[in-house]
């Protein structure tokens, strides 16, 4: 307990999902995330099951998912999947990247927390991210 | 063997609009390819251009409109033939006219309609193969 | 230099396309350009800085630095409400000055009611204007003062401008206040887009008298928009365009310094209008000739001093000739394309055409994109940060020089007609710019010209596209709102107008004035016309093809 | 006749020079100007006018010169387009190859002079379609290739001995495997390997730097794979070109026009000097490395890019390598307009965008152009958007004219300075990477990526600042606006290509897929060239997974610094 009084920002994960190598976008937050001041442990390409133990271990507060690839549907539905199974359902994920209008509404019902589509801006992120962070 | 009489059309641009461009460079092809071609100039009505069809023993009558009133004038121009006993003449017509306008005004016995980008190779083959047949 | 031979392999151009490699105004075009194509060219005499003389790099000294061209889009639709409404949005968009088109019996000087008209009231996108209140309703909510206002009228011209300045005076803004353009262009109307109703002569008296109502009275006015765009809708090659339009030009300063106006008072105010068609490269070199052949004459031949006078300020439109029914998703790259090549030209003022032109008046998707297209090539494409970005360039530079060189060939051809005036009435320029439409479709039959999706590439069977309809019911109730509003004025009155009219006709005095006084007592457009005409008569040219 | 050497005779210059002052002090101060900065993108200065004081240090002859010679800046063949147009390549490929298959008919049919392949992230990264990793993504982005049998249906009907192909197999990794299938199926069909004529992309910055995910092979590594394609074609398959340098997707990632020319020819620099030190004379293969940039939006900075690379490359092949073939010297280059400069906010701008983006290529001289279709930031692009971007090559080329003369910007006051610029920038640019000691080792130590990633934090910080206006995006947005345009669906692929893998692995020779591995492993051991044995190895039905498996058994794994 402890340990998250004297933490000073918000952690968080941020990994590509799957193979999509895009890379410039969650390369762009995750600078973004940490000149304002969050600690940002970014992992790359990864899949589900590897985001979810990472971010148990290093303890986040919330999981930024990046995908363009369209893999999207599979697997950011995953994570929260094994967050739920793992009992740590109140990290909240966050997806960002190429998702069509038509997949938000499903994707929100299966519990992702926020959805930044192309063009969106670093601030909009920040903002919904230090929100979240501060619940 | 008897010389075969050139095909005889007239050409007319009624309404108000000044673009003659297309309806010159049709008379040019037209004439070109053999045929002989009356040009009515701009600004005639349909009872002019009937007129002129009558006086002129055409075999066919070309409409230039690019004005948008064709929905007026062709309908017009029909009824005035028939009127006149010209009923069998060809009429065709050129311009801007919507896809949804050319089905009625085909219905109408206008015999086709050639829009932007015709090449005039069809306009003379088209009224070839019409006029020929007769 | 022995470049010159080596670069003729003419076997070889043959061998890889079906096009002699010429540009559209049919100048052989070499493999490359170097040093020695542009000996000739001393950079001091011929190309200046910008803003300074010859003006061949841009007539102002920041261009795009300082101020960005006007974007400058059609607002207009068959009734004067709906135009408003398109006015307004094209302004929120981003907008810079919006350009107004007329329906076929305003422009043929008719009023709705003219039976003469039926089936044409609201035609091709235009606005049907009978009488000051179709323009009240039309300036509606929009700041006279502020927003640059582009009048697409000719023949009528006289009575617009009346319309207009009484209007912005029942606002409280006086004529002094207002900006924008008539278009005023009656040489080119005989030329080629053949909207007229008098004699030549007449005509020109008119265009004469709004030239100089606005030097004395509306300084940010321009009452002539010198167009070669039509000129090349017509059928002119480049060449042509930029030849006639220039002398047609300086027709008009010839004929306002013979009405005893001083060529500094009135040259600072004469523009012009351009059309940018497919040919990039061609496209520019026009502008650039077409500056330095400007300043050259203004300041030489007409001896004026006002520097201002010396400029040729232009607007520019993308060529809507060039657009196809077909595939109509490739006119997008067109129009970028053109439009792209009139802002590497220096132009003042851009209209860019929607992509459905060739099929109907343009939808609100459409010219929305079209006006997102300049918004790019200003803001992204970076182009519009140095003046004059290709000044230098060897083929540039040669392609300018030639393009000056042949506009003089075309100048000696019209002074041995005896002037433009005379050329008209001979049927000289009809007949150059009907031989060129005519070489044109047939380069496009033989496929000397390509056209993607027209003549090569092409597709049966396409999905036809959204297209605006127009409200059938549009002329009935124009009809009837113009029986409303003449059975409320004042009957002696208008008559008494009429006649005075006539009068001035007879004579020799200035039309504004009256116009002014006339429209606002309720006076038509088709009636002030109509007096005109029982005085000037009508002129018909011989149709020739 | 005064002296043509230079571009213009010195007095002239002094009074140009005079001249410019004056104007610059009392006339151009009496108009206001819109921004604060002009710059390129790559952040050089822009002057209000350029003159011939700016080239006044130019030589005509040594600098600029003509077409098809020395130093090449005006273009790379004599002719140009006025002998031939540049190849219009589309890419295409998505799902299962039996459903890019259709889309290849269908292009060809429309026009397009050559296939192009793009490959779904698990091919291109050496995965099988049903590996654990990699089933999220089979068929996303390009089309998922697991055996040879895969290549053969993707070809199936398209006659490989007369038209070209571009593969985009960026990582070496699943290059090795997807191009010895491509060489591999044309044996079958008995196509002589001297009639192939393609590219293939094969650059280890894609796979160290730009597509960066955890476990990739070493940067050492991957550039040996990429170095054994390159050997293996110059050997024997002479036609084709077995590396295509990446440029445009560095840029992608972030970078500028001048880290993109300065790295690509970094890359280069570094597998001529291996090939050279495998035995082979460099004017032997320098004719067949190709190049590969991104076509972006500061229309004059690109066109001065590509003749920039132009000149440096053939003083990099001249005085560095002693190259005395023309074809060594003379850079090749292929141009995709920036996918990155696309906006998802009303897309049918971005035909506007992408229409002059290839101009700025064509301008530049550009051997082959791909044209981004205008759906491309929302999805894969639907046949309506992919025959658009064909229709802006066709405009472009027949319509224009354009085409019509050679390097038409050539002398442009405004260009030929950004070109100088450029260049001057870039050299500088190589000479850091060559005190690093290369870019192999400029890799390893993570500068590469830094590089890339802070520009592109500064490229999206310029946005949001508005200091970079999108249209669209950060002007003339339309709040809570409709898609009007309709999304592609990429079709079933993963279960179509489980069902082939189980059949083959059933069907297959497992001692033939078991000596297959082990002459991999021991070619690995033993430094050999790697590319021989795979293509043998995909002709057992070795999967790509499978080769990638044996090569990261041997070579280990890297971990990229990540951002």
């Amino acid at each position: 307990m402890e340990k998250r009084i004297v933490k000073k920002g918000i952690r968080v994960l941020l990994a590509r999902l799957g193979l999509d190598a895009h890379w410039r976008g969650s390369i762009v937050v995750a600078h973004a995330l940490r000149d304002a001041g969050m600690e940002v442990i970014y992992i790359g390409n990864q899949m589900p099951k590897e985001i979810v133990e990472t971010a148990i271990q290093e303890d986040v507060d919330i999981i930024g998912l990046s995908s363009l690839s369209g893999n999207h549907m599979i697997l950011a539905p995953e994570v929260v999947k094994r967050l739920r199974e793992k009992g740590t359902q109140e990290i909240p994920v966050v997806l960002g990247g190429t998702v069509p209008p038509d997949d938000i509404p499903i994707l929100k019902e299966a519990g992702i927390s926020g959805i930044f589509g192309p063009g969106s801006s670093l601030k909009e992120i920040i903002q919904f991210i230090s929100a979240l962070g501060k619940k | 063997m008897q010389e075969k009489r050139k095909i005889r059309i007239l050409l007319a641009k009624p309404g108000l609009d000044g673009h003659d461009r297309g309806i010159k460079v049709v008379a040019r092809a037209l004439r070109d390819a053999g045929m002989e071609v009356i040009y009515s100039g701009l600004h005639q009505t349909p009872e002019q251009i009937v007129n002129t069809a009558l006086q002129e023993g055409v075999d066919g009558i070309g409409l230039s409109i690019l004005s948008g009133a064709h929905n007026t004038i062709f309908p017009k121009m029909m009824a005035l033939l028939k009127e006149k006993g010209l009923s069998d003449l060809l009429v065709f017509g050129g311009g801007t006219i919507p896809p949804k306008d050319r089905e009625r005004l085909k219905t109408m016995g206008v015999g086709e309609i050639f829009t932007s980008g015709t090449d005039t190779r069809d306009i003379v083959n088209y009224i070839k193969g019409v006029l020929e047949k007769v | 230099m022995a470049f010159g031979k080596r670069s003729k392999r003419q076997d070889l151009d043959l061998q890889s396309s079906p096009m002699a490699f010429k540009n559209l105004s049919g100048f052989v075009i070499d493999p490359v350009y170097g040093t020695e194509n542009i000996a000739q060219l001393d950079v001091e005499r011929d190309l200046g800085g910008p803003g300074e003389f010859p003006f061949t790099r841009g007539i102002h000294k920041t261009m795009y630095r300082g101020r960005l061209w006007t974007i400058r889009q059609l607002g207009s639709l068959g009734s004067s409400g709906e135009a408003n409404m398109r006015i307004r949005n094209l302004l929120a968009m981003g907008a810079t000055g919006v350009s107004i088109c007329l329906d076929m019996p305003t422009i043929m000087g008719r009023d709705s009611d003219d039976p003469l008209c039926e089936g044409e009231v609201g035609s091709s996108g235009g606005v049907a204007i009978d009488s000051i209140a179709d323009v009240r309703q039309l300036m509606d909510g929009i700041d006279l003062d502020q927003v640059s206002i582009n009048w697409v009228c000719n023949a009528q011209s006289c009575v617009i401008l009346a319309f207009f300045v009484a209007v912005a005076e029942e606002r409280g803004i006086s004529a002094d206040k207002l900006a924008g353009t008539l278009q005023n262009d009656i040489l080119k109307e005989y030329q080629a887009q053949k909207s007229y109703y008098f004699p030549p002569r007449s005509s020109m008296r008119l265009t004469v008298d709004t030239i100089k109502y606005c030097c004395r009275h509306m300084p940010r006015f321009n009452p002539i928009s010198i167009s070669g765009y039509h000129l090349a809708s017509a059928g002119a090659n480049p060449i042509q365009e930029l030849a006639f339009t220039l002398a047609n030009g300086f027709t008009y300063v010839e004929e306002t310094i013979k009405a005893g106006v001083d060529v500094d008072q009135f040259a600072p105010r004469l523009s012009f209008f351009f059309k940018v068609h497919n040919d990039f490269f061609e496209n520019i070199a026009k502008f650039r000739a077409a500056r330095r052949i400007w300043a050259r004459a203004m300041k030489e031949k007409y001896r004026a001093k006002d520097d201002r006078s010396w400029l040729f300020r232009v607007h520019t439109q993308t060529a809507g000739s060039s657009l196809t029914a077909q595939q109509p998703e490739n006119n997008i790259i067109r129009t970028t394309l053109q439009a792209l090549s009139a802002v590497l030209a220096g132009t003042q003022s851009l209209h860019t055409n929607a992509f459905d032109e060739a099929h109907s008046i343009p939808s609100a998707r459409s010219e929305k994109l079209a006006l997102r297209t300049q918004q790019i090539i200003a803001h992204e494409s970076g182009v519009i940060h140095t003046v004059d970005p290709l000044g230098g360039s060897y083929y540039l530079e040669s392609l300018t020089n030639k393009m000056e060189e042949e506009s003089y060939r075309y100048f000696e051809k019209i002074e041995q007609l005896g002037g433009v005036l005379k050329g008209i009435e001979k049927g000289f320029f009809q007949r150059e710019i009907a031989d060129s439409a005519y070489q044109y479709q047939k380069d496009i039959e033989n496929k000397r010209r390509i056209i993607v999706g027209l003549n090569e590439y092409r597709e049966d069977g396409e999905e036809p596209i959204e297209m605006r309809e127009t409200d059938p019911t549009f002329e009935t109730r124009k009809i009837a709102e113009l029986k409303a509003f003449k059975s409320q004025r004042n009957q002696q009155r208008v008559s008494a107008r009429i006649e005075q009219i006539r009068e001035v006709a007879r004579g020799d005095g200035d039309f504004m004035p009256l116009f002014i006084e006339a429209v606002k007592d309720g006076l038509t457009l088709g009636e002030i016309i109509g007096a005109m005409r029982d005085v000037f008569g009508e002129y018909r040219e011989e149709a020739i093809f | 006749m005064k002296s043509k050497k230079g571009l213009f005779n010195p007095d002239s210059i002094q009074e140009i020079r005079n001249e410019t002052k004056r104007w610059e002090k009392e006339v151009y101060p009496r108009e206001k100007e819109r921004l604060e900065v002009f710059e390129t993108l790559s952040g050089i200065p822009i002057e209000a006018i350029y003159t011939p004081e700016d080239t006044a240090k130019m030589d005509y002859l040594r600098d600029l010169g003509f077409p098809g010679e020395e130093p090449f800046i005006r273009g790379v063949h004599p002719t140009m387009y006025r002998g031939r147009t540049w190849t219009q390549r589309q890419l295409a490929g998505y799902g299962p190859p039996e459903e890019t298959n259709k889309r290849y008919k269908f292009l060809l049919k429309q026009g397009a002079n050559g296939i192009n392949g793009v490959f779904d992230y698990p091919t291109l990264r050496g995965y099988d379609s049903t590996d654990p990793e990699a089933y999220a993504d089979a068929g996303r982005g390009g089309v998922a290739i697991d055996t040879i049998e895969d290549m053969r249906i993707l070809l199936d009907g398209i006659p490989i001995d007369q038209v070209s192909s571009s593969m985009v197999t960026c990582q070496p990794i699943g290059n090795i495997s997807v191009q010895s299938m491509y060489f591999a199926n044309a044996e079958a069909h008995s196509i002589p390997f001297n009639k192939l004529t393609g590219t293939s992309q094969n650059d280890f910055l894609m796979e160290t730097v730009v597509a960066i995910a955890p476990e990739v092979l070493p940067p050492k590594a991957s550039f040996k794979l990429s170095c054994d394609a390159i050997e293996y074609c110059t050997k024997y398959v002479p036609r084709w070109n077995p590396v295509s340098f990446a440029g445009y997707n560095y840029r992608e990632a972030g970078c500028t026009a001048i880290q993109e020319v300065a790295f690509v020819i970094a890359n280069a620099i570094a597998c001529s000097e291996e090939l050279i030190r495998r035995g082979l004379d460099v004017d032997r293969f320098a004719s067949r490395l190709s190049f590969f940039f991104s076509g972006h939006n500061d229309f004059f900075e690109e066109i001065a890019k590509y003749r920039a690379a132009r000149r440096t490359w053939y003083r990099v092949m001249r005085e560095r390598f002693g190259a005395k073939d023309p074809r060594s010297l003379a850079l090749r280059f292929h141009v995709q307009t920036a996918g990155v400069a696309l906006t998802a906010q009303q897309p049918l701008n971005n035909i506007a965008r992408a229409a002059y983006h290839a101009l700025s290529a064509v301008l530049g001289g550009a051997q082959s152009v791909h044209i981004d279709a205008y759906d491309e930031a929302l999805c894969t692009p639907t046949e309506l958007s992919s025959l658009t971007a064909l229709r802006t090559q066709q405009v472009l080329q027949l319509e224009t004219r354009v085409t019509h003369t050679i390097d038409p910007l050539g002398g442009s006051y405004f260009v030929e300075s950004l070109t100088n610029q450029l260049e001057e920038k870039i050299v500088a640019l190589l000479n850091e990477i060559e005190g690093m000691g290369g870019i192999v080792r400029a890799v390893e130590k993570g500068w590469i990526h830094k590089a890339i990633s802070s520009e592109a934090y500064e490229y999206q910080k310029a946005i949001e600042s508005g200091e970079m206006p999108i249209v669209g995006v950060n002007c003339y947005r339309i709040e809570d606006e409709k898609l009007p345009i309709e999304l592609f669906q990429v079709p079933e692929t993963l279960e179509i290509q489980r069902a082939k893998l189980e059949r083959i692995k059933k069907e297959r020779s497992s001692t033939n897929v078991q000596k297959a591995s082990d002459a991999i492993l021991r070619c690995c051991e033993k430094d050999g060239n790697l590319m021989e044995v795979v293509v043998e190895g995909v002709k057992a039905y070795v999967t790509e997974g499978e080769v990638t498996k044996v090569l990261k058994r041997y070579y280990g794994i890297w971990n990229p610094p990540l951002f």
